[in-house]
């Protein structure tokens, strides 16, 4: 009972999609095989990335400033791409033994 | 005088070699230029050559622009030296921000390997002065992201300041449409390449280095490399006189 | 013990869940002389699969032609080796991944790339050139649909990444492939003679060092169960986990051997495919008479938990074993580091023969720690070269016939006319059919420029390749002929050999040798394991016959979805020297007036022809024959004629016949022609019929006399076609079968063939992408 | 105010990512790039796709259904992705003058 808690591992997930008014090819790809796929009511399809990662820090807004540094800087290019963050959970690691 | 030119070697680059070998016959020293490293060992001129850099994992060209040979091409840039990047190098030059614009998934989704037409729209700069020669050049493309993208403000603003360098051409010498086969990715207003504002950044989506051989279908690609190393030369010759020596 | 071998389904013994039979039980155990406990079970399931120990193939392949002055390493290296001159080599090989291809085509493709690229840069050469040869169903169909894409894809994405160019290769499409698509690749490297590696581990107390990325549970199980159970199993323990490819990895495994190699620091080299670390040391140190002490807990993993078979078993993609003397650790380590590449000491070599496989770690000596366990111990020859060899029973098949086209008459007659077809529409009709048509849908998707040695556009015959530095050229093509090997695979192989060679010579090059890919059903059926038999007979009398040396291959067996086996389809490798690229040849038209000259008898027989295909025609019984001496003559003539500088261009006459080569020069050379052809027994034999041992060349009119003599210097017929030029194909037919009764409309009378080069060319582009729906 | 609901409009995202075991190239890239970017304590990378679209359907449950064959036919790869469907909200549409 004594333990410390010195790190959470908290997870992420960073969904990264093209701009509104920007070419997505891949989008559009799938609309166009929905009628083969025999779907109907299917629509404003847009196709992105999403990265989930796990972050290591001692409290969950220094975890997601790091995700947001890695979002602006690496995993969306603001150009063409909007990004948002997704909290997933946390798991907490303490010092001294567990359980003996 | 030999002209040493640097070639960036990223993990993932696999034009290198063919980069150097074609700027050997257009009269330069190629010099490997390894991406752990932020020193470019005094170059006349820098190439950012084709392959996958890193993978070209999550979008082509954006890890390569953290590696310490970026920091050193960014400063050297702002220098005003002379820094061309072809297909994946132009890639990583637009993720990194010394060129304006994005390179998207071509329109079709498919990697595209062909031999295309462009013109030079300016015969005046350090990439095409040579060009003049010829007007248009046939060379290949081979790339799975090359749409040329940027808002139109932006584009307006390229056409207005003479910084878009080279256009896909139909059969007739006319901008390819989007939807052209000419136009192998869909790029916007045909760009197939551009400057920065200062004019000593360029990229370009096709491969000068692989028509340097009439053996292999084209030589035009030489006159692309041939302006290069003629212009680093000269920028050495001004420098030298510039600081006295 | 328990090893982490799945509990065998109830009431199946473990070896038989393993894929081994009894018989193969009772083997093992008499080379151990003691039962197997499960870890080495499994071991020997993977070794002994068939994929890795031949052991249903390699009687057979033992009677292939492999001894030439010029065969530096031949069949039993990771790829075949030949000398072309200046202290430099050709490393090349085919090798199949049809069964992961058809569970994940993208993936299955890709990891196939990968993993014949690694057996060229195992022997030490850097890769030049990957050719893919690819098979499937109905291309109407939305699943063989999705399986080219995503082969095709999947091609791509690897040999683009890693810097190979893909330049040649065949997509074909036939029914009995529905099930079962074929995916076969062949890589090319090239290697100073002086630095050819081996896959052996000699000198015990060495090193093996693992490096390139860690291992996962990628395809466990893939060697003895994807490879040898029929495919379509839908049992679930069955169905391994997919293998994905990194083709980032690979690139930077290549270059990091490549350094490792050229700084002397390599006793021995291996890739790790089919069986993994398993197969790595035990044909490593099989070839040098030694023995593996393996150390478990070194090795990477890309997983926690993994169990000792997983580790030992795993195919993850873009590894390999390098076996060094300990001195030589660091500086490979340091190569490693600076491509970015893990690496690790798995194991010592030893003295005494065997495979042991160690808990617990081994301390600097490479001994095994105190309180360490032994998981296992066998003989690296029991694995490896000693494994299992059956003679299996052969049988032929009963003839069938194919169906004829849904409202075609059958009759036995092959003449035009009397099925009211206009030749010019059969030929269009050809031209645009799916195994004939522009195969540019396909190439645009490979970089085929890369390296910039690719002479030539794509899809017009045999690759070139310039070798930088020197004034050679190689000249390679994969050839295979399904439509024949269905009905006679003696014939079907030996004819894919001479088509493979032919089109070397056809550029002027002169063939080197051979590598081949036997995809054949499953073995222990009479029919399919006489089909191997008689195709491997044909291989290597066509070799021969040709005098070209088998380097090597691969067999895929099992080629079979539930109720149908593939076409046995024999797949030709081919590489040629051209020592002087200034004399190179292209299959394209080149100058108008230039005289078009048949090189070669045009005999009957339209089976297995695409004609045969197009106009539903029953004709197992009317193959065209093959003389192998008449073959070898042709090419050596138009290699005559082409040193002479004589030829302005040659094609082959293959798939669609006369008609069709005619119709590929002028679309590629941009302008037509005016011909006459002779019709002896048909106008369809003399327009369509794929007889072999024929070229097409092209000459000016000042050298047809000594292109003439040429000819008949080597006892080679040859006949004057006609004349290069104007804006379409004009075929007229002359001589008896073109008249009279056969045609019911006159004597003299004849429909010439009359298309414009437009119609041609459209119908030969847009014939691809309509086949595949993906029309732009 | 008499207005009858006859379609609404679902948001839903599906976010495909590389199965447990399965080898991720780009997870590993981006983990490998991270000392580039300065950044710590950032692992378990894993990159995967979202799509994210729009469905006229009766109800959510049919809407669902709708997505699921998508996301099962087309979207995923089983071999080597799972996917999870999220649902973004709706929007209803009603027959009858809104606002006159
Ligand atoms: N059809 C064949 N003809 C000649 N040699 C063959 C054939 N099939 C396999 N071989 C040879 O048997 C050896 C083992 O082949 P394989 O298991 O495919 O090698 P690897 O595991 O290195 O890819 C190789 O040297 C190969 O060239
Ligand atoms: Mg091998």
């Amino acid at each position: 009972m004594n333990a410390e808690i010195v790190a959470t591992q908290f997870r992420f997930a960073v969904n990264v999609l093209p701009k509104e008014g920007i070419l997505d090819p891949q989008g559009r790809a799938v609309e166009q095989s929905l009628p083969h796929l025999g779907l109907a009511g299917i629509g404003q399809v847009r196709v992105g990335r999403r990265v989930e990662l796990a972050v290591d820090a001692p409290d969950a807004a220094a975890a997601r400033g790091l995700v947001d540094h890695l979002a602006r800087e690496l995993l969306c290019n603001p150009m063409i791409e909007q990004y948002a963050i997704e909290a997933l959970g946390a798991i907490s690691a303490a010092r001294g033994e567990v359980g003996g | 005088m030999s002209i040493r030119v640097g070639v960036v070697v990223f993990p993932g680059s696999n034009c290198d070699a063919d980069t150097a070998w074609a700027l050997s016959r257009a009269g330069a020293e190629p010099v490997e230029l390894w991406h752990e490293h932020a020193d470019l060992g005094g170059v006349a001129a820098v190439v950012l050559p084709g392959g996958f850099a890193y993978g070209d994992y999550l979008r082509a060209g954006v890890i390569a622009r953290f590696s310490p040979v970026m920091r050193a091409v960014a400063g050297y840039a702002a220098d005003g030296g002379i820094v061309l990047g072809i297909c994946n190098g132009f890639q990583v030059l637009a993720e990194a921000g010394l060129l304006p614009g994005a390179l998207l998934r071509n329109r079709s989704l498919r990697f595209v390997c062909r031999d295309v037409a462009i013109r030079a729209e300016r015969v005046d700069t350090f990439f095409t002065h040579r060009v003049a020669e010829r007007g248009v050049l046939r060379m290949p493309v081979a790339h799975g992201e090359g749409c040329y993208y940027a808002d139109e403000a932006t584009l307006d603003a390229l056409e207005r300041d003479g910084r878009v360098l080279f256009r896909y051409v139909d059969d007739d010498g006319n901008p390819a449409r989007v939807e052209d086969r000419e136009n192998p990715n869909g790029s916007l207003r045909a760009i197939a390449g551009v400057m920065n504002a200062a004019g000593n950044v360029a990229g370009l989506m096709p491969h000068p280095e692989r028509a340097a051989d009439a053996l292999l279908g084209s030589d035009d690609g030489m006159l692309v490399l041939r302006s290069l190393v003629e212009s680093a030369a000269a920028r050495v010759t001004t420098m030298a006189a510039g600081t006295g020596r | 013990m328990s090893a982490g071998v799945a509990p065998a389904v109830a009431g199946v013994p473990l070896h038989r869940a393993l894929g081994l039979t009894d018989e193969e039980l009772a083997a093992i155990a008499g080379k151990l002389g003691r039962g197997p406990n499960d870890l080495e079970l499994a071991m020997f399931s993977v070794m002994w699969s068939e994929h890795c120990s031949y052991k249903s193939s390699r009687p057979l392949l033992r009677t292939l032609p492999t001894g030439d002055d010029d065969v530096v390493a031949g069949p039993g290296e990771n790829a075949g080796v030949m000398r072309i001159g200046d202290g430099w080599a050709v490393a090349f090989k085919i090798e199949s991944h049809n069964h992961p291809s058809a569970v994940e085509p993208y993936q299955g493709a890709a990891t196939g790339v990968g993993g014949i690229l690694r057996d060229i840069f195992a022997m030490g050469a850097r890769p030049i050139a990957v050719l893919d040869a690819l098979r499937f169903g109905d291309p109407a169909d939305p699943r063989t649909r999705h399986l080219v894409k995503g082969v095709v894809r999947g091609v791509g994405g690897y040999g683009n990444c890693v810097g190979v160019p893909t330049v040649g290769g065949e997509l074909v499409f036939d029914p009995s492939y529905q099930g079962n698509p074929l995916v076969n690749v062949m890589a090319i490297g090239l290697v100073r003679e002086d630095a050819i590696m081996r896959a052996a581990a000699p000198g015990p107390g060495n090193l093996v060092i693992l490096y390139g990325s860690a291992t996962g549970r990628d395809g466990i199980g893939g060697a003895s169960v994807l490879a040898s159970a029929t495919f379509g199993d839908q049992d679930p323990s069955k169905r391994p986990a997919v293998q994905v490819g990194d083709p980032f990895a690979e690139k930077l495994l290549i270059e990091a051997t490549l350094e490792i190699l050229a700084a002397g620091l390599a006793e021995g080299l291996s890739d790790l495919g089919a069986a993994g670390i398993t197969c790595g040391v035990s044909e490593t140190a099989d070839r040098a008479g030694t023995g593996i002490r393996v150390d478990l807990d070194a090795i990477p993993r890309r997983e926690p938990g993994m169990a000792p078979v997983e580790v030992l078993t795993s195919e993850s993609q873009e590894r390999m074993v390098v076996i060094a003397r300990p001195e030589r650790l660091p500086e490979i380590a340091a190569i490693c580091a600076r491509w970015g590449i893990p690496c690790a000491v798995i194991g010592r070599v030893t003295d005494d023969g065997d495979i042991a496989v160690i808990e617990g770690g081994l301390d600097t000596e490479g001994q095994p720690n105190p309180g360490a366990r032994e998981l296992a111990r066998m003989p690296a020859r029991a694995l490896a070269s000693e494994a299992i060899e059956f003679d299996r029973p052969a049988a032929p098949p009963p003839r069938r016939r194919r169906a004829p086209a849904p409202g075609i008459p059958e009759t036995a007659g092959d003449g035009l006319p009397e099925r009211g077809m206009d030749p010019g529409a059969v030929l269009l009709g050809l031209l645009g059919s799916p195994n004939l048509a522009s195969r540019a849908w396909v190439a645009e998707q490979y970089d085929r420029h890369v390296q910039t040695n690719t002479v030539g556009g794509a899809g017009h015959g045999a690759a070139v390749l310039r070798l930088k530095g020197t004034r050679r050229a190689l000249v390679a093509t994969t050839d295979g002929n399904e439509a024949v090997s269905a009905i006679d695979p003696y014939l079907g192989a030996a004819l894919s050999v001479a088509e493979a060679a032919r089109n070397v010579s056809i550029t002027g090059a002169r063939p080197l040798g051979v590598t081949n890919c036997l995809n054949f059903g499953d073995p222990t059926r009479p029919e399919a394991f006489w089909q191997l038999r008689e195709a491997v007979r044909g291989l290597g009398d066509a070799c021969r016959a040709l005098g070209l040396p088998v380097t090597g291959g691969n067999v895929s067996l099992y080629n079979e979805a539930p109720g149908s086996a593939i076409a046995p389809t024999p797949e030709i490798g081919i590489v040629g020297l051209l020592d002087d690229v200034t004399l190179l040849v292209g299959p394209a038209f080149t100058a108008d007036g230039d005289v078009v000259l048949l090189a070669g008898a045009t005999e009957p027989g339209l089976g297995g022809s695409a004609y045969a295909a197009l106009a539903g025609l029953a004709a197992e019984d009317d193959l065209p024959g093959l003389d192998l001496g008449a073959e070898a003559a042709a090419q050596a003539f138009i290699r005559d004629a082409i040193a002479a500088r004589s030829v302005t261009a040659a094609q082959d006459v293959s798939g669609g016949g006369l008609a069709v080569v005619l119709a590929e020069m002028a679309i590629w050379g941009g302008r037509g022609g005016r011909f006459r052809v002779a019709v002896a027994s048909s106008p369809a034999v003399a327009l369509f019929g794929e007889s072999p041992s024929r070229i097409v060349l092209t000459v000016r009119p000042a050298d047809v006399p000594a292109v003439r003599a040429l000819a008949s210097r080597r006892g080679v017929p040859l006949a004057e076609l006609g004349i290069v030029g104007g804006p379409q194909l004009l075929v007229e037919l002359v001589g008896e079968g073109a008249t009279g009764a056969a045609e019911g409309r006159g004597v003299g009378v004849a429909d010439a063939l009359e298309v414009t080069l437009s119609d041609l060319r459209h119908a030969w582009e847009q014939g691809l992408p309509r086949a595949l729906g993906e029309e732009a």
